[in-house]
């Protein structure tokens, strides 16, 4: 996987809320799911370590953001539950408190980089002691401990940083939503109808059924499924409408 | 030293402008004990902070000239501004807490090219975002940086740390006893800032009212079909 | 520098001598070309010497500031009456092949008592890490120094060879013969131990592939623009 050096990395995932709202305008409301969750699973396919609290934060924001869109994708919302209601708008309030709070840092992180840009252009005067001054001056050497000298060596033979780009490569998760769209649609063109709990059965990653999550919300938004919820929070059943064309079916680039 | 007071440098000038009456202080030669007293001053903190490897507090130099450190300050101030409307190469700036001589920043490309070391690495983002929650939060733990950040800082931490710019200052005292981190010297150093009282104040970089409202919207819960 | 041509601070006057014509150097906003240019290269020359350990070789500044070793000697000259002139408490002075600005001899008094409070009584961070060197790869010619800290160790082997803590134990066989050095009796003293095989060691404590990766970890440098 190539990362061009251009492509902005997300340090997390407020990082990269931010940025879609604010600088790709993106409004949850109004575009497609799609986009923001594509952009949240290439940021966690691309993630360097398998940092599990990192990728956890990512689906917990992930999966607020997908309860916030699937309310409207979802039918069957007539009998909105209050409490579930203002649990929604709580969660959200939340969301945009530790938003605001990281923006804060983002921006004056900038100030302080351009603090430091500054200073890095002026170089101390270290010359120290003209000679005549050695002989007064207490020698620097008495008490100067074995074990700072040993550090200090360390210090110095410690490689520098050079400079690179940081390129990573990391377990991707086991399952695509392109792989998950293929899946599904293969299971579902069998039997017709399936609810989502029987499809994700057997998964017991949270990754995964988030990802088969967002591979039926795809199904969906292009035609090939119809869902159907009869509580709020009930099963979904998941009714398959395509045709045989599912090795035809192009899911738009979700491999990150 | 040739006597021609038809010339105008820079420090008797400062000295002139320290002691405005200063008849004694515009002649080299003149008598006025005060102004003289001043003029010694300057040139005795020039010679020190010329040998010194690190910034030298005003009370040092104060205790080493027998004036009051406020008056170091205030001459320390305006021999920079002389230094800079002289157009010299170096400036007199106030650091960490003390004085010091520094190249001037805009000759940073022939001095770099001398020093051979170039400047030093630049912070990623993460790195910077990191330091400025410790620098304003601080002492800080890990965990309440993680909660802010939304990401593991320890990698980051563990980088800070290592290039001096934070350092563990405490723990907490409540169960767990976690790390406290604050900023060091050389964080002010870096930063040229003589102490935390000069970081840009953040109230000045909380969002305004149009990010507020770009994100209220981008988050906005859909009004659903609420009217049930 | 803010334009005020009132005032006649040492360094535009400077140049008004150095080129006594000179419309174009009095005027700070003039567009004599060679004037600029000799203005600048004194600005330059003042933040090379600030920031110089040892004295610098008026050859080494021509090179660094393109333009003839006799031009840099005859403006550091003038540079040096000028600062005498408006009084400094520095000078700058020619001595052992090079120019340096060091403390005023009128003030060594002042810098005496500075001495003795202990102020500098600390070793550099590149005097400490070539003495570590120094003391752990014992015998050590200058180039592999410079090669494991990246910056020409010349001026610092000076130093601590002048404190008599290193000295030079014999030249390389090889071709070029380079001088070698290792650490005095008066280091092993000083550092209270009995002899080298006394410092502490350092194989189980190398820091590891993975330590080092983790510290570099959130360090990303921008792509390296090295014409040093």
């Amino acid at each position: 996987m190539a990362v061009e050096v251009s492509t902005p990395v997300f340090e997390g995932p407020f990082d990269l809320l931010l940025h879609l709202i604010l600088e790709e305008k993106v409004d949850l409301y109004e575009i497609s799911l799609t986009r923001i969750v594509d952009a949240y699973l290439t940021e966690i396919e691309r993630m360097q370590a398998v940092d599990l609290e990192v990728a956890t934060e990512f689906l917990l924001i992930a999966a607020t953001l997908v309860e916030l869109k699937a309310r409207r994708l979802l039918p069957g919302r007539d009998d909105v539950d209050v409490d579930e209601e203002l649990a929604l708008w709580e969660e959200r309030d939340l969301l945009l408190a530790r938003l605001l709070e990281c923006k804060t840092f983002k921006d004056v992180a900038a100030v302080l980089e351009g603090l430091a840009d500054l200073a890095g252009r002026s170089w101390p005067r270290q010359a120290g002691l003209e000679e005549r001054f050695l002989s007064l001056a207490p020698d620097p050497l008495e008490g100067l401990r074995p074990e700072r000298l040993r550090q200090a060596f360390l210090r110095a033979t410690t490689p520098r940083p050079v400079a690179a780009v940081d390129l990573h490569h990391v377990n991707p998760i086991r399952l695509t939503v392109a792989e998950a769209v293929d899946g599904l649609a293969t299971r579902l063109a069998m039997v017709g109808r399936a609810t989502f709990r029987a499809l994700t059965d057997e998964m017991d990653d949270r990754i995964e059924v988030i990802v088969s999550f967002l591979a039926v919300l795809e199904l969906f938004k292009q035609g090939f499924v119809d869902l159907e919820q009869f509580d709020v929070f009930g099963e979904i059943e998941v009714v398959w409408l395509g045709s045989e064309l599912v090795t035809a079916f192009a899911v738009d680039d979700y491999e990150g | 030293m040739n006597g021609d007071d038809e010339l105008h440098p820079d420090l008797r000038d400062l000295a002139r402008r320290i002691d405005p009456a200063g008849s004694g202080l515009a002649d080299p030669a003149g008598s006025d004990p005060a102004g003289g007293v001043a003029e010694e001053v300057v040139r005795a903190i020039e010679a020190v902070l010329m040998v010194a490897i690190d910034p030298v507090p005003a009370a040092l130099l104060a205790q080493l000239l027998e004036v009051p450190a406020s008056t170091i300050d205030d001459l320390c101030r305006r021999l920079a501004a002389a230094y800079e409307e002289a157009g010299h190469g170096f400036r007199l700036v106030r650091i960490a807490g003390g004085w010091r001589y520094q190249s001037h920043p805009d000759l940073a490309s022939v001095v770099e090219r001398f020093v051979l070391e170039g400047q030093t690495a630049r912070l990623s983002p993460a790195a910077l975002e990191t330091l400025a929650i410790v620098a304003y939060k601080q002492p800080i733990s890990r965990a309440q940086i993680a909660s802010i950040r939304g990401v593991d800082p320890d990698g980051v931490l563990r980088t800070l740390a290592a290039r001096g710019w934070i350092d563990q200052v405490g723990r907490d005292p409540g169960p767990g006893q976690a790390v406290l981190w604050g900023t060091t010297a050389t964080f002010l150093e870096k930063l040229g800032l003589d102490s935390l009282a000069d970081l840009p104040p953040l109230a000045d970089h909380v969002p305004g009212a149009d990010v507020v409202e770009a994100l209220e919207h981008g988050l906005r819960v859909p009004p659903a079909s609420s009217d049930g």
